[in-house]
């Protein structure tokens, strides 16, 4: 077991206040302890952690570029084995830089295999940039190119389903999902996966993004993490070689309130709610519940 | 709309040339931001960032205290600081300080600590380069209906206020 | 009409005045809010344009591509490194197919290390690839390029795609009056797109064949020049069209400011031209008869009308947001100008500057003008000598 | 100071930035609720909070005043309160 | 050993010789039979290093990047638009990251329209982005040049990154006799590499942050040019070296033939220069004095070396397998070595030549040299006006 | 119904005698009819029928790059659909254009949802660039860049399984793989899938690529891409919104037969058999018979 | 000739390359055997063969010899003979 | 191993500096292809491809029909062919014709109708350029066992058939 008062990543960051990602940052080394190489892509994290010459990591850190992260992490992986090194290889990256423009580094690396921990801190745009769409953004959130307008009820695709079908596809050894809501199952998660052989991903929500999502302060940061989790939109999962081996379940709240909480959504409820929007995204919550098999039952 | 933009606007809207842009930062929410305006009878060809202002404006008087908000500003110039008390160490000599609470004063108008229209109210009634009705021009093209109004009316009391005398 | 607005803003209002069928951009610092102002646009119906977001600028400007090469008027927005030269085969491979697309660059450096800041490092990196390169020295000029750049890059002797360039935060991100044409005048400006070639079911053809042994490429290579060459004409053209309907005229590929009797001028191509010019009118007041050659039009080179407009000036101040690393003159535009001005015993020096978004001043262009006077050049200027 | 080859820094100077400057609100514990649970310690994004012989402690020199350590208290025990600087 | 083998082969003897711990490349004609070899080599346990076969060149140079990061020797090899221009954004971060990566490059044309076939554009444009670029004549030359370009690039007032360029087919397909070193006089010349820097959890540095606003950006640029210039002084420490241990020195960054009362003087790279010496002597067999200043290193520019060389020779041909499209000079070598002589009265001329596979004859060079003594230049040379 | 006899694809060509996707551009051709618009990525199709002047395509075409022909797709199908225009969008794509580098711009394509029609031919390695290892290439098959050698048996990753999931999980409308051993099947699956709004994806065993896989000659294209369906190594199948529909089935025969007829897998067979090498690919053979559910029972 | 702008070009050309030249064996049918189910019409890929009143012919301009309607014909009425050319 | 690197080899085995390149084509297998050889005393460096050869060989005779395969040929030059008739139109005059069926010969030999080392037996014989002792040893650095030999043979078998005559 790795030492869970260890704190590797330096306070004096330039995060928001409240920021999601800056907790996943120290939640993540925590799990992996010391003895790690940390990959980053470019992106919020990277932006509000590195400005030269202050460093806010404590760990081996490179970022090379936005799209790349995987193919730098795979190249580090290899010159680690080549040497008989220990360190263990944790790639740390945005949704955008995993769900779109990383797309085929990624592929690459996991179907090569390379022993890698690939972690998405998943605030659901591009954060750094403005609050872009990218593929995890979930449907009808509004952003800055998926604005809702006259004829648009803001993203018009639904959340990519990234990490349980198309990584394990490539053969990916550990898939799991996670939010800074939980931050001991983070930790855990983490710890597990830098363990397993191969390469792995996990995919964490931290979407107290307040200032891309809007409608909130930071200090609500869990709070709405927690709702996600609870009316079914997020799902905290497991999956070994491809297999589910865990889900976290809960009772079920409407996703009204969730939505209701954020900015990016709150062209779905004014001037007047726009039910068969919000039947829509119900819908992909119930959807997801039973994929998952995550509701509890009345008698549980 | 930051505040640069607005004073920026009010200034064309008076009929002069005017230029704002911020000091492009990567900072996070929170963390202090910069601005600048310039405006001239003519076209303004100049791109360099403004080291010698003429006057400066301070939304978040807590900030004197960890920069030196006024450094480069000309004798004679003026200096607005939003502050509930009066009292800054810093301020060069020849520099006319007028303080305004104009977080109170959002607060009471438009329910909200957001302080740019009413600062702006009080810029142009310290300084003279803009006129209160380029202003409230600005602020209806920005806003609609009611937040218009509420608006307006907040850059009028500030206004005011520092014809009085200020502070 | 003269308004105020962001930059960003303006350039995002010539692109929907130009009336481009498809819309492909990836967001990048600083180009971004002209993607989401057009996004918006297409939103609230402003703008009946296709406009896909897409996941990478790779496939930004391959969509572009396809919707060209089936006969759409395509725009496309971007900036930097991970913007231009991660498209950057695609952008070779644009002009080699002859497809008039308009590209705006918010120019940016290139890492490493990271710089969301301004120099023009981006798209002079690409100064080989075939594209016209156009830079705006103001928010009013860079909106008015994009009018020109269609209507020269569409010309059937042209077919060639163009960048709109203008500087990254300094123009993109500032606030200034504008004066925004009607669609009225635009439409008369600029007629619809009449592709010269198309994928079309009803008249088949094969686009991006490859040039078999050596049997073609070069001819190809070499009407692609021409081509280039012949843009030159036809941006003039078209500016001087601009400037007859609106009063703006651009039909030089450079602007000359002060020049009559200069003992030492500047050449320089962006934003850094305005405070070149009231740095010049200073200097005047103070005795040194400075002046300004401002490149419009970077590629196609300008060479004879530079030369022109040097002739008989001692000394040459090359003012580069830019760097050939390892070259001699550092900067890239310095040796074209010196080809330029070949002969005639002027001297030209290079001045790396503003890398990254260093802030120039006027008299950092006073204390240049005098470096030149000693003959010291081909140099950085304004390194924090405290940090290295 | 040398620039370091590469655009690369050894750890130790994020200290520098005292992200202390952009707080409005600071947090106050009431160690009559604290039930210790390390909550706050866990979960503040700054790192700033610490517990250090039974006492929950506030580095003000970087607490952003972000309040979710206040929120996520189960006790209560964390109130943001208006600082005068 | 004096052996006859194929150019690719060679140079994948000359990677493996220099014990890289990890390989890393995409294929991509010519450059195939490079990596293909080394493949065999691994597969087969002669060369022990970790091979990497890659989804894309993007990843190819990235994976490179980290594993130089991690502390290990690399080495890739790509060439032309897909290879170079794919991974461009790589290419610059690493300079900048200043990992002392060696790249081998089989010169290719750029597309549209696509061609497989030799010219130098894919190096030549990415000459800006802090590479040092050697170019060999021969199959003996571009071999030896690798262990060359890992030694410069190693030292640690150096730490960039650099291509060893060879024409793609001319001399990657071409079988001829090379003289390849053994291991034991590899490893007495190229000891092994001892990073300054690597990710090491037992001594955490960050790599690749980003220069906050415009505080470092600029010095960061100014050391990459500085080391750069550095580079210059390693490589011809290193060719020196080379020189006294196997007997083939390359301390000159350009070789001069036939240079001394030259009337007409070719300036070239590569594969190029050969055919270009046989013309020579041709020529000078009929009376005219001709010369060649072959360039072997083209970044950093050796511009002194190349002015000492030119000097007094009244007329000087560039030769050149590339263009800048819309450019004055139209061949980007031209520009930079008018720059070299400037204020000497030389007359450069650049000619464009032998893209796309174009052949190159002896009669082709004595014809530019009647052209350059026209003042015939700056123009394609060659083209099928027939096709046109 | 379109019409069987029209000739698109001209003769003319400089393929090898023999070569499968030749012979699939034109069953290609047949399936779409003439209002049809292909994409071409660069390889060895793209070369073989466009030297110019010389087109072998009769239908407009175009190519850009090796990695990007999913994007250009996109984006002529955006200005046809601006246009009202009725072409369909066809991309015919090698699997090195599509497993690998293609991935970027084919994740996008497939997430935005263009009306297109992504045709990968399938031929198991980079052939135009001289028989590379692709993301498609069999497990222990020898490239020359994954060479069967003294330490290694050939390709050490199995064929990615790029249509399935992947495809899916993106959200294409139709996936179906297809053979040259069936071309009445293939026309008509191409049909189909040109019929079909959205993204789809077949996929075209077009095995006899003699000169990459070598040990036979030209005229056993066909009869080598047969045996691939009957060892089970090669599936045909149809999958409509992500759920299979058809699958065909066969008396599978053993995986022998099919490897020993090519050079590519002669180091399995010579200087000695390599069994457990050879077991392994049986049981991926297996494996796939199970999932897809094709074998022919005793009594069917 | 004039270069198409693009690299481009319009149908009509490919035929100028008579890939007939590369044959060594060249298909000859047996119409006795031949059923006519139109499998070497199908399959040809160079389209080489047609079928025209009740005849299988072959057109030996582009024919490259591969055998492929030869061994698919399961009349086996397609034979691959040495040619003389 | 094409017949030119196997000419080059076995030149450079003779001591003699050569150079072998293929006419870089895009063909498929199955279309013609053509390939380059110099050698000289002195280092080649010349890169152009040939358009005067003192030699041809030509692997497949029915090219004959449709290329121009003597084009260049020198006076005094020599042109070996691989066929099994000796007739053909175009050859240049004071060219040396020289034939021989290398197909049979292999086919015999090697069980293979792979023609190089055959052809390049003969082409030792026909022009006295290579020895055949460097030529077998280039064989034998090239195979192993008795594929070299074989080759080594069916070298040696053209060489005398050429020898004694010719065709
Ligand atoms: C190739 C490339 N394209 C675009 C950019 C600009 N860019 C930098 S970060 C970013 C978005 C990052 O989004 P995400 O990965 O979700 O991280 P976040 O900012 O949300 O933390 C973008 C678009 C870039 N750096 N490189
Ligand atoms: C970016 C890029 N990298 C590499 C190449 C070289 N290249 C051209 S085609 C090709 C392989 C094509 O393989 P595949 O898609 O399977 O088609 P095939 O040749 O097998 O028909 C390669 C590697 C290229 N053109 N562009
Ligand atoms: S924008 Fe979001 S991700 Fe970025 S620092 Fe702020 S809270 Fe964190
Ligand atoms: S979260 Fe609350 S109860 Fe828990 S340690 Fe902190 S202050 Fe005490
Ligand atoms: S208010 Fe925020 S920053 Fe301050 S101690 Fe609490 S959680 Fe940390
Ligand atoms: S190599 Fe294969 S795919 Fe290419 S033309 Fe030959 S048979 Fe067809
Ligand atoms: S395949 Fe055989 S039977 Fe069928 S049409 Fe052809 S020749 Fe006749
Ligand atoms: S031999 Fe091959 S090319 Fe000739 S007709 Fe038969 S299938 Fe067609
Ligand atoms: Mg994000
Ligand atoms: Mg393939």
């Amino acid at each position: 077991m790795v030492d869970k008062s260890l704190e590797l990543f330096d306070c004096g960051h330039r995060a928001c206040g409240g920021c999601g990602p800056a907790l996943l940052a120290r939640l993540i080394l925590k799990g992996t302890g010391e003895n790690v190489i940390v990959v980053a892509s470019t992106g919020c994290m990277e932006v509000f952690s590195t400005p030269y010459p202050e460093t806010a990591w404590k760990v081996p850190w490179i970022h090379s570029l936005f799209e790349n992260a995987a193919a730098v992490a795979s190249g580090v992986e290899a010159s680690l084995k080549h040497n008989n090194r220990t360190e263990k290889v944790v790639c740390i990256c945005g949704d955008g830089a995993t769900f779109d423009i990383g797309m085929l580094c990624i592929s690459g690396a996991f179907e090569r295999g390379h022993d890698i921990t690939y972690i998405c801190y998943d605030n659901e745009a591009y954060m750094n940039t403005g609050i872009q769409r990218s593929g995890a953004t979930p449907y009808d959130a509004s952003t800055t190119t998926s604005p809702a307008g006259r004829l648009s009820t803001g993203n018009s695709l639904p959340k990519k389903d990234l990490p349980p079908q198309i990584l394990n596809a490539h053969g990916a050894s550990y898939v799991a999902t996670a939010s800074v809501a939980y931050p001991m199952d983070v930790m855990k998660k983490v710890e597990k996966a830098v363990n397993t052989p191969g390469a792995c991903y996990i995919q964490v929500h931290t979407p107290p993004c307040s200032t891309g999502w809007g409608g909130f302060d930071g200090s609500k940061t869990i709070e709405i993490a927690k709702q996600a989790i609870e009316c079914g939109l997020w799902v905290n999962y497991e999956m070994e070689n491809g297999e589910l081996t865990a889900a976290k379940k809960v009772r079920r709240i409407p996703v009204e309130t969730y939505l209701k909480a954020q900015k990016r959504f709150r062209h779905l409820f004014k001037p007047q709610a726009v039910t068969e929007e919000i039947a829509k995204i119900q819908a992909i919550a119930d959807a997801n519940a039973k994929k998952y098999g995550i509701d509890i039952e009345r008698n549980e | 709309m930051t505040a640069a933009e607005l004073i920026a606007t009010a200034a064309f809207k008076s009929g002069v040339y005017s230029q704002a842009f911020p000091a492009f930062g990567v900072e996070r929410r929170g963390a202090p931001v910069q601005a600048f305006v310039r405006f001239s009878d003519e076209k303004v060809r100049l791109r360099s960032q403004i080291y010698e202002p003429d006057y400066i404006v301070v939304q978040d008087s807590s900030l004197i205290a960890d920069v030196d908000v006024f450094s480069g500003l000309k004798a004679g110039g003026i200096a607005l600081v939003n502050t509930e008390n009066g009292n800054f160490e810093g301020v060069p000599e020849g520099v006319k300080l007028i303080t305004i609470d104009a977080t109170s004063l959002a607060l009471e108008i438009l329910g909200l600590p957001i302080t740019n229209t009413t600062l702006m109210g009080a810029f142009a009634a310290a300084t003279g380069e803009i006129e209160l009705e380029s202003l409230e021009e600005a602020l209806r093209e920005r806003f609609s209906g009611s937040l218009a109004e509420k608006n307006i009316a907040a850059a009028r009391r500030a206004y005011e206020l520092v014809k009085e005398g200020g502070q | 009409m003269m308004q105020i607005m962001e930059g960003s803003h303006a350039v995002a209002e010539a692109a929907k005045l130009c009336r481009p069928e498809v819309v492909s951009a990836y967001p990048i610092t600083p180009q971004t809010h002209i993607v989401e102002r057009l996004a918006e646009m297409v939103a609230d119906g402003e703008l009946d344009a296709e406009y896909l977001c897409v996941e990478s600028e790779l496939s930004a400007l391959s969509v572009c591509l396809g919707s060209s090469a089936a006969g759409s008027r395509v725009y496309s927005a971007t900036s930097s490194q991970g913007g231009l030269m991660l498209m950057a085969e695609v952008v070779f491979n644009v002009a080699g197919m002859r497809q008039p697309i308009v590209m705006s660059i918010a120019n940016r450096a290139l890492g490493a290390p990271l710089s969301i800041w301004n120099d023009q490092q981006d798209s002079i990196s690409l100064r080989d690839a075939g594209w016209f390169h156009l830079y705006g020295e103001d928010v009013q000029e860079m909106t008015d390029q994009h009018f020109i750049a269609y209507k020269a890059a569409e010309q059937h002797d042209v077919l060639l795609p163009g960048f709109v360039c203008f500087d990254g935060f300094i123009l993109s991100h500032t606030y200034e009056p504008v004066d925004i044409p009607t669609q009225e005048e635009i439409d008369a400006f600029l007629p619809p797109y009449v592709p010269y070639n198309k994928l079309d079911a009803k008249a088949p053809i094969s686009m991006g064949m490859y040039a078999p042994p050596p049997d073609y490429y070069m001819e190809f290579r070499h009407e692609t020049d021409q081509a280039l060459q012949r843009a030159g004409a036809a941006i003039s053209a078209a500016g001087k069209e601009f400037g007859e309907m609106f009063g703006r005229d651009y039909s030089g590929h450079t602007e000359s400011y002060r020049m009559d009797d200069a003992d030492v001028a500047f050449v320089a191509l962006g934003s850094l031209c305005g405070t070149v010019k009231d740095a010049i009118d200073e200097m005047r007041a103070d005795g040194i008869k400075a002046g300004l050659v401002k490149i419009r039009t970077f590629r196609p080179f300008p060479a004879t009308e530079i030369a022109r407009a040097l002739a008989g000036v001692p000394k040459v101040a090359v003012l580069e947001k830019n760097i050939s690393l390892g070259s001699a003159m550092k900067g890239a535009v310095g040796p074209e100008v010196k080809d330029a001005v070949t002969g005639t015993g002027i001297d030209v020096y290079s001045y790396v500057l503003g890398l990254g978004g260093r802030d120039i001043r006027k008299k950092d262009i006073r204390a240049i003008a005098a470096l030149a006077e000693k003959g010291v050049g081909n140099t950085f200027y304004g390194l924090r000598t405290e940090v290295l | 100071m040398a620039l370091r080859i590469g655009c690369a820094a050894a750890p130790g100077r994020a200290q520098d930035n005292k992200t202390g400057s952009w707080r409005v609100f600071m947090p106050v514990v009431d160690m009559e609720k604290c039930i210790l649970c390390g909550t706050c310690v866990l979960i503040c994004p700054e790192t700033a909070v610490s517990d250090k012989d039974g006492q929950i402690l506030f580095d003000l020199d970087f607490c952003k005043g972000c309040g979710v350590c206040a929120r996520e208290c189960r006790a209560e025990a964390i109130t943001m309160i208006q600082e005068e600087k």
